[in-house]
């Protein structure tokens, strides 16, 4: 397998601060991976850098080789990366509809195809087509959310969090979902819910004061209660 | 059945044509913790801002202690004795962690129009407000502005505030949503502590785990009609709550398939 | 009184000799330097009672400059009408404390009606104010027979005020005494409560404060505080007319408060200072170079450079410095919470 | 009877005027909650530019091309390097954009003069139908018919294109539109554009209604443009092409009944419409 | 008025008026009319008794606190004689104050407001320029001379300028025996005059005198409307070439003008003419023909004084002084030391390659007819 994302030593910091400090991690096409850590590790902050919305100060990040330090946010996610972020980032203004079609990068057959599916997944947008997006509930807000990283074809897809605010129910459709879908495009998930992340990913990644400490494949970590309890405070 | 703190009366509310909370009438018990459970979009955070005055329901009552409060304003009802969290993080982002809490205390604490003393003076409350960081875990992180909180952080911090203001009754909407599931037992204790302490509680929460370890009684709605009600052992093995809230638990099956 | 734990020994010093500076400058300086600093220090004061709406309450007041014009022209009229003496100052300062609390407390009921954040209804406070600003523009224009409109009032004053020496003393003294009651006013409970609802009006009614009460008190406190220095800028210039009640009067007060920085109280000082400085030495350099004839275009230039290169102002310049200090005790509390 | 069919008329022309005038302002404040304070000057070197080359090449049609061109130019040199700054900043916008309007103002002196220029009507919409009492101004009747090809162009160009939704979206959250893989920048300067070229265009119309333009024409007319905007509802466009006819028709109506208030006509509507319906008169019939 | 500087160095002339603002236009002709009156009146020299002149500039900005900070530093650190200026009249109403604080006289040209020579007077003040009383006046009194008892509409801006030259309009014409029916006070940015017209219209009087200063203007709209064939006349102030050149409409128009350059026959004004036309390669207007009055007005009080500058007798020569213009003799009135000058009667009139109407002389218009009450407030210091 050809390593689709790799990022070596990577430091970024916001303001004044520093908040990644060392961050190495390397994803293959078609892999599902859980980026793992403890509230204020930095799991967002990595999510943004590679968005190139939070700045880098140094060390590399590439996308099929090629260098995304620097490149502007509207550019990276042109290259195919499909972004979740954590706190929903949906239009309130606008219907679930446009906030849908603002998110298509083309209205062809396919993209329409992908959409029926979304909707599929998750009735509630559809009830809601046509209403504005900020009488929507927090977990239908994160449906929306997620349904936007979907609707194009990407390479890779960066949530964080998907899991949060979302019904019992839901979050089994979503993990099928998912796991379906990372059979063609590669997913990077920040998870605090251990069996969500479990269900989805092959692979994990510990970040744990803006550092990755720990990787490896996701079943190891499953019987690895020491580790767990060592970053995750699973117990 | 102990004293009913409060209780809504066939409260109802619609946007256009669409039905969000449909005649539910609930009964809170004082000094029970209950939580509400229910599908996303059922009605749960509108229930919520019925009571806690930040809609109008279209029909229905809302009694709060014995009194009516369906018309009355937000604040009236804060000033009775209840408080809440909000489902979106809702912090004053410019400024500390510190004032955050700080703020929440000076409103318990009724400090009222004082325009010409300092606010550094009222010593206890600052210490006061020190002892609930630490409680909330973020003492370390007092002098950050909230904006500068990771996510899992002004969640803890939102908890915070609404601790402070030390209601008679708190309603609670998602308070752990995104906070780190080592945190979760920290949690609830939290609010184990709190319900000693003698504030009633009500939650929202879909972390099933933590529901059962701290309810008292499940309210289920859907699609923004009541359904059920009960203890926690009984309502989460209804078939019909399992169909439309808990799915068949195949998450960890599938964890398992890999 | 608090002042000591917040200001460190450096700042005291410095402190002294800014005012042991400024006590002398009259004895050193032109009598038409002594009135740009009579002007800079009643500025200064116009500007921190806008600060205190911009900055710590977030509401953009277009019609502040109703506050301020009306203490001129209150002050104004009573010298013209009644007669110029010191109890008719003191009768103007009264009725400005009546007149602006009133107006204070009619806007705010009018611009508070509506709740909720937002760009949208930030701008509609905006256009509210600026609407009920040209109102009492208008009202003053019509009203000719007292107001004389845009051609102008000028009035004499008592004597105890004509000597700008001394008068110049008098507006240091009242910038001083200003500073510290809106200082003291922005520590308050109250002022912290008026920040919260900057931050989240809807957050801080949760948390069970009466938003729209604190709110009217904040526009009170600073529409008295703009009413005061209309006063004091009557009697400095002994001229008032409508352009003092303009939109271009707020405007500027938002200029000084945004080059000192705004949220910062003290940056509306340093602001005043600067602008009104710039503003006459630009007039001073006509006879440097003609360019300068055309000295509209620094002006301009001055606000673009302003929000571009100091977007918050000089006080922010200022603070950038001792929050590095602060970043780097934050970034050591980021370890310690991750290790935890 | 006459004279209020009179009035009825001119009050529509005023209120076609108001609508060139806002509708700029509309986009730009409404679409994108930019308060731009350089609305004014666009207005007045639109007009000074239509006059220029209208004195060049005696065209009416160039004369208002060449002021759509030089406003759309200047709208983009704003966004790109002042404005684009400054968003979601309202106070740090009102102050740039001031600082914008007084050097450009004041550049309108350098080059053109601080003396008014006058300027004629071209041949072809000068003159009047005068019919039994009833006066109809040929130019009145053009600028009506020119406010409403506008309207329901812009209309259909936000409403028929992703342009609309995506500005609305980037206003709110530009981080993610950008996460979504479109460049909002580009569309924020050509939105800021395409208003200041229309404010350049309702300045060019402007000067030979009244025959005249002046570099001191900017301030009123743009808080005239911010009152439309306000009235008819933020984030509407239609709303403001209402919010035009309204007060241009109250214009009338106020000047024949109530003159005296005539000065705060303007002003006082706004207030009471702001008072009372905050998001505007037509701010949510439209944007259901 | 500073004592010290009486005898040596030269006499220093603070010039104080509108370089940008509203009123830059006004500002600018007045201070050339100035630089170029001291020149004629001293014949070139630029000196008084041997005296040179410095004439020391500085802007207003149209805004009267900046107007009365700026007169500061003339009056107190560069010690002028007097001032000269303003355009605006809130400028020199903030200035007024000063020139009694400095003892020092300020010659004001060419802000109009009738109280700085009336109730805001003091008697450092002075004004060349004529004020809107005398403007009302000389309508009222060509108004009457065609018509004794004629029927008048006011179509003014609504402010402080409109208003100020009704007030005294209403006095003067019921005065002189006319009547007037209908006064409309239109915003002063108003785009749609018709309900204003329309309203005169109505009401059928025999002349329609408008005054209107500013861009927006009603001349087209007055056409439009076709007021002649309703039996009303229009009638206004020829105002400065800018402005004549939106009144193409009016051609054929009776009303009064202040200047114009081809309209005073004097020698002073054909110097004037010469002078400007070579320097600026264009003919002088009304406020450079008013700054060029104040320069002859200063000089000539000085050499009557024998070249002191002794604030208290200058004022002394200066009442009931006599001096030339371009628009012919003018003499300060000592009661109020407004300056009596004449008017003119004229008609507009198209001429070829002229891009405005012409106004052409009809009448000269006494400046004792047309001189304004006297309304200085009883108690004042003289
Ligand atoms: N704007 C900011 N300014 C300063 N520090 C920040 C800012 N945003 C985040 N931080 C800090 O960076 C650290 C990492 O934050 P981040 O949001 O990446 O954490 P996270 O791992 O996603 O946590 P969570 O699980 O709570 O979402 C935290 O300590 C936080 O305090
Ligand atoms: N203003 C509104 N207009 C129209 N529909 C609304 C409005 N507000 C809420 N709704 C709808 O009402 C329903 C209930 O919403 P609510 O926020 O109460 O859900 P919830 O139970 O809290 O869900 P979640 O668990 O996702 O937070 C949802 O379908 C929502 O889309
Ligand atoms: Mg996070
Ligand atoms: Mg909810």
């Amino acid at each position: 397998m050809s390593s689709l994302l790799k990022v070596d030593n990577l430091e970024s910091y916001i303001g004044l601060f520093t908040i990644l400090h060392d961050v190495n991690l390397e994803i293959n096409k078609g892999e599902a991976v859980a980026l793992l850590g403890r509230n204020g590790a930095g799991k967002t902050t990595f999510l943004k850098t590679l968005m190139n919305l939070v700045d880098t100060r140094s060390g590399s990040i590439e996308l099929n080789g090629k260098s995304l330090v620097g490149v502007p946010t509207h550019k990276i996610a042109k290259m195919g990366i499909g972004y979740v972020p954590e706190d929903y980032g949906v239009f309130d203004a606008l219907t679930i509809e446009e906030n849908l079609k603002v998110a298509m990068w083309k209205e062809d057959k396919e993209t329409l195809e992908r959409l029926d599916y979304i909707l599929e997944l998750f009735p509630d947008l559809k009830i809601a087509y046509k209403r504005m997006a900020k009488t929507l509930s927090g977990g239908q807000r994160q449906m929306l959310s997620i349904s936007r990283a979907l609707v194009n074809k990407n390479q890779i897809l960066l949530i964080d969090e998907p899991s949060k605010g979302l019904a019992p129910v839901v979050i089994e459709k979503l993990a099928h979902a998912l796991k379906e879908i990372s059979q063609n495009t590669t997913v990077l998930l920040v998870e605090q819910n251990f069996a969500m992340a479990c269900a989805v990913a092959d692979k994990f990644f510990i970040i744990s004061e803006g550092k990755t400490v720990e990787s490896g494949n996701i079943k190891d970590l499953m019987q690895d209660k020491e580790l767990q309890n060592k970053h995750l405070g699973v117990v | 059945m102990g004293e009913i703190l409060i209780e809504t009366k066939d409260i109802g509310i619609s946007f256009g044509g669409h039905k969000a909370v449909n005649k539910v009438n609930v009964k809170l018990e004082k000094g029970k913790l209950t939580t509400i459970l229910g599908p996303n979009g059922a009605g749960k955070t509108t229930l919520f801002n019925l009571i806690s005055g930040l809609l109008e329901p279209t029909e229905g009552q809302v009694f709060f202690k014995g009194t009516d409060v369906t018309h009355l304003s937000p604040l009236k009802r804060i000033k009775m004795g209840m408080g809440r969290s909000f489902q979106l993080t809702n912090v004053f982002g410019a400024l500390t962690a510190f004032e955050n809490v700080r703020l929440a205390m000076q409103s318990k604490e009724n400090i009222g129009f004082k325009i010409f003393t300092d606010h550094r003076k009222y010593k206890d409350l600052n210490k006061k407000t020190d002892e609930i960081l630490e409680k909330v875990l973020l003492k370390d992180k007092k002098d950050f502005l909230a904006s500068e909180l990771s996510h899992g952080e002004q969640r803890k911090l939102e908890l915070g505030m609404v601790m402070a203001l030390d209601p008679e009754i708190l309603l609670l909407d998602e308070p752990t949503a995104g906070m780190a599931i080592e945190e979760v037992p920290v949690m609830i204790d939290i609010m184990r502590n709190i319900q000693n302490s003698g504030t009633t509680i009500i939650l929202i929460e879909h972390k099933m785990d933590m529901v059962k370890a701290l309810s008292d009684k499940l309210i289920i709605i859907v699609n923004g009609m009541f359904l059920t009600e009960g203890d926690p052992e009984t309502v989460s093995k209804d078939p019909e709550v399992l169909k439309a809230y808990l799915g068949g638990g195949v998450l960890d099956e599938l964890a398992v398939k890999g | 009184m608090i002042l000591k734990k917040d200001l460190s020994k450096n700042m005291m010093i410095f402190l002294g000799l800014l005012l042991a500076a400024l006590l002398i400058l009259p004895h050193v300086s032109t009598l038409s330097t002594t009135t740009l600093f009579s002007r800079i220090f009643i500025m200064a004061i116009y500007a921190m009672s806008y600060d205190i709406l911009r900055g710590y309450m977030g509401f953009i007041n277009l019609g502040h400059a109703l506050f301020f014009g009306s203490g001129a022209y209150i002050v104004g009229i009573l010298f013209n009408n009644i007669g110029n003496t010191f109890p008719m100052f003191m009768l103007a300062i009264v009725i400005t404390l009546v007149y602006s609390s009133v107006a204070a407390f009619i806007m705010g009921k009018i611009v508070f009606r509506s709740k909720g954040g937002g760009a949208a209804s930030v701008v509609a406070g905006a256009m509210t104010t600026l609407a009920l600003g040209e109102i009492v523009r208008h009202t003053a224009e019509r009203w000719r027979d007292v107001t004389m409109g845009a051609d102008g009032l000028s009035f004499r004053i008592p004597p105890i005020f004509s000597d700008r020496t001394m008068f110049y003393y008098y507006a240091l003294v009242f910038l001083i005494v200003m500073t510290l009651v809106l200082r003291q006013f922005i520590n308050s409970p109250t002022g912290r409560v008026l920040m919260s609802i900057r931050e989240n009006e809807q957050r801080a009614e949760f948390l069970g404060f009466d938003t729209e009460k604190y709110k009217l008190i904040g526009l009170q406190v600073a529409g008295i505080a703009s009413g005061f220095s209309g006063v004091m800028f009557g009697v400095l210039n002994r001229f008032v007319n409508t352009e003092l009640l303009t939109v271009q009067q707020t405007l500027n007060a938002l200029l000084m408060t945004l080059v000192g920085g705004t949220g910062t109280l003290y940056g509306a000082i340093i602001g005043s200072g600067f602008v009104n400085i710039v503003q006459s030495q630009l007039l001073n350099f006509r006879s440097v170079h003609p360019i300068f004839e055309r000295w509209l275009l620094f002006f301009g230039a001055m606000y673009v450079i302003v929000v571009i290169f100091m977007p918050k102002g000089f006080m922010g310049l200022y603070y950038s410095i001792t929050d590095k200090r602060k970043a780097k005790i934050k970034n050591h509390a980021i370890k310690q919470t991750a290790e935890k | 009877m006459d004279i209020f069919v009179t009035l009825a008329i001119n009050g529509l022309a005023q209120g076609a005027l108001l609508f060139l005038l806002a509708s700029g302002l509309s986009i730009i404040l409404g679409l994108m909650g930019v308060v731009n304070f350089t609305h004014g000057t666009l207005f007045i070197w639109g007009g000074y530019v239509y006059i220029w080359i209208f004195g060049l090449t005696g065209s009416f049609v160039l004369g208002l091309l060449g002021a759509v061109v030089v406003a759309f130019a200047m709208g983009v040199f704003f966004e790109k390097f002042f404005v684009s700054r400054v968003y979601g900043n309202v106070p740090a916008q009102i102050l740039i954009t001031l600082g914008l309007q007084v050097i450009f103002t004041e550049l309108v002196r350098v080059i053109w003069g601080a003396t008014p220029l006058s300027i004629g009507r071209p041949a072809f919409l000068a003159g009047a139908w005068d019919i039994s009492g009833v006066v109809i101004v040929h130019y009145r009747v053009f600028l009506i018919a020119i406010g409403l090809v506008i309207a329901v162009g812009i209309h259909l160009l936000l409403n028929k294109t992703k342009i609309g939704m995506i500005v609305r979206a980037g206003v709110q959250r530009p981080d993610m539109v950008r996460a979504l893989g479109i460049n909002i920048n580009t569309y924020f300067t050509l939105v800021f554009a395409g208003g200041a070229a229309l404010a350049g265009l309702a300045g060019a119309l402007y000067a030979p209604l009244v025959g005249s333009m002046t570099s001191t024409a900017g301030m009123h007319n743009q808080v005239l443009a911010f009152i439309v905007v306000v009235v008819g509802g933020m984030g509407s466009f239609i709303g403001s092409a209402g919010g035009s006819v309204i007060l241009g028709l109250m214009g009338s109506g106020v000047a024949w009944f109530a003159p005296g208030l005539a000065t705060v006509a303007n002003v006082g509507l706004m207030a009471i419409v702001l008072a009372f319906k905050p998001s505007g008169l037509f701010g949510l019939a439209v944007k259901k | 008025g500073d004592e010290e500087n009486t005898e040596e160095g030269p006499i220093k002339i603070g010039g104080i008026t509108s370089l940008s603002g509203a009123l830059q236009d006004y500002g600018e002709q007045m201070q050339r009319g100035f630089e170029l009156g001291l020149e004629y009146a001293t014949d070139g020299t630029m000196e008084i008794d041997g005296r040179p002149i410095e004439v020391l500039w500085e802007d207003t900005a149209t805004e009267p606190e900046v107007a009365r900070e700026r007169a500061l530093i003339l009056l107190e650190e560069e010690n002028v004689d007097i001032l000269v200026g303003p355009a605006s009249s809130a400028d020199a109403g903030a200035m007024l104050s000063l020139a009694e604080e400095f003892e020092t006289i300020l010659m004001i040209e060419p802000a109009a407001a009738d109280s700085l020579t009336g109730a805001d007077w003091n008697r450092y003040l002075f004004r060349t320029g004529r004020n809107s009383a005398q403007d009302a006046r000389a309508m009222a009194e060509i108004i009457t001379n065609a018509n004794p008892d004629a029927k008048v509409a006011t179509l003014a801006p609504d402010s402080a300028f409109g208003q100020s030259m009704v007030a005294p309009f209403e006095v003067a014409l019921e005065e002189m025996g006319g009547e007037l029916v209908i006064q409309e006070f239109p915003p002063a940015e108003t785009t749609d005059f018709s309900s204003y017209i329309l309203r005169i219209r109505e009401e059928a009087p025999d002349y329609a005198y408008v005054i209107w200063a500013g861009a927006n203007n009603p001349w087209g709209e007055l056409m439009e409307h076709n007021l002649e064939d309703y039996g009303i006349e229009i009638t206004t102030g020829a105002p400065e070439i800018a402005a004549l050149r939106m009144m193409d409409p009016l051609v054929g128009m009776t009303g009064f003008t202040v200047y114009y350059h081809s309209v005073p026959d004097n020698e002073v004004n054909d110097w004037l003419v010469d002078r400007h036309q070579e320097e600026y390669d264009m003919p002088p207007d009304i406020f450079t023909s008013g700054g060029m009055a104040s320069a002859i007005a200063i000089v000539t009080a000085i050499e009557e004084n024998g070249g002191s500058m002794d604030t208290d007798e200058l004022i002394e020569v200066m009442r009931g002084m006599e001096f030339e213009s371009p628009t012919g003799t003018r003499y300060f009135r000592s009661e109020d030391h407004q300056a009596i000058q004449p008017l003119f009667e004229i008609e507009l009139t198209e001429e070829d390659g002229v891009d405005h109407p012409v106004p052409v002389h009809r009448r000269t218009i006494d400046g004792e007819d047309i001189a304004p009450p006297i309304n200085v407030p009883d108690g004042a210091p003289r």
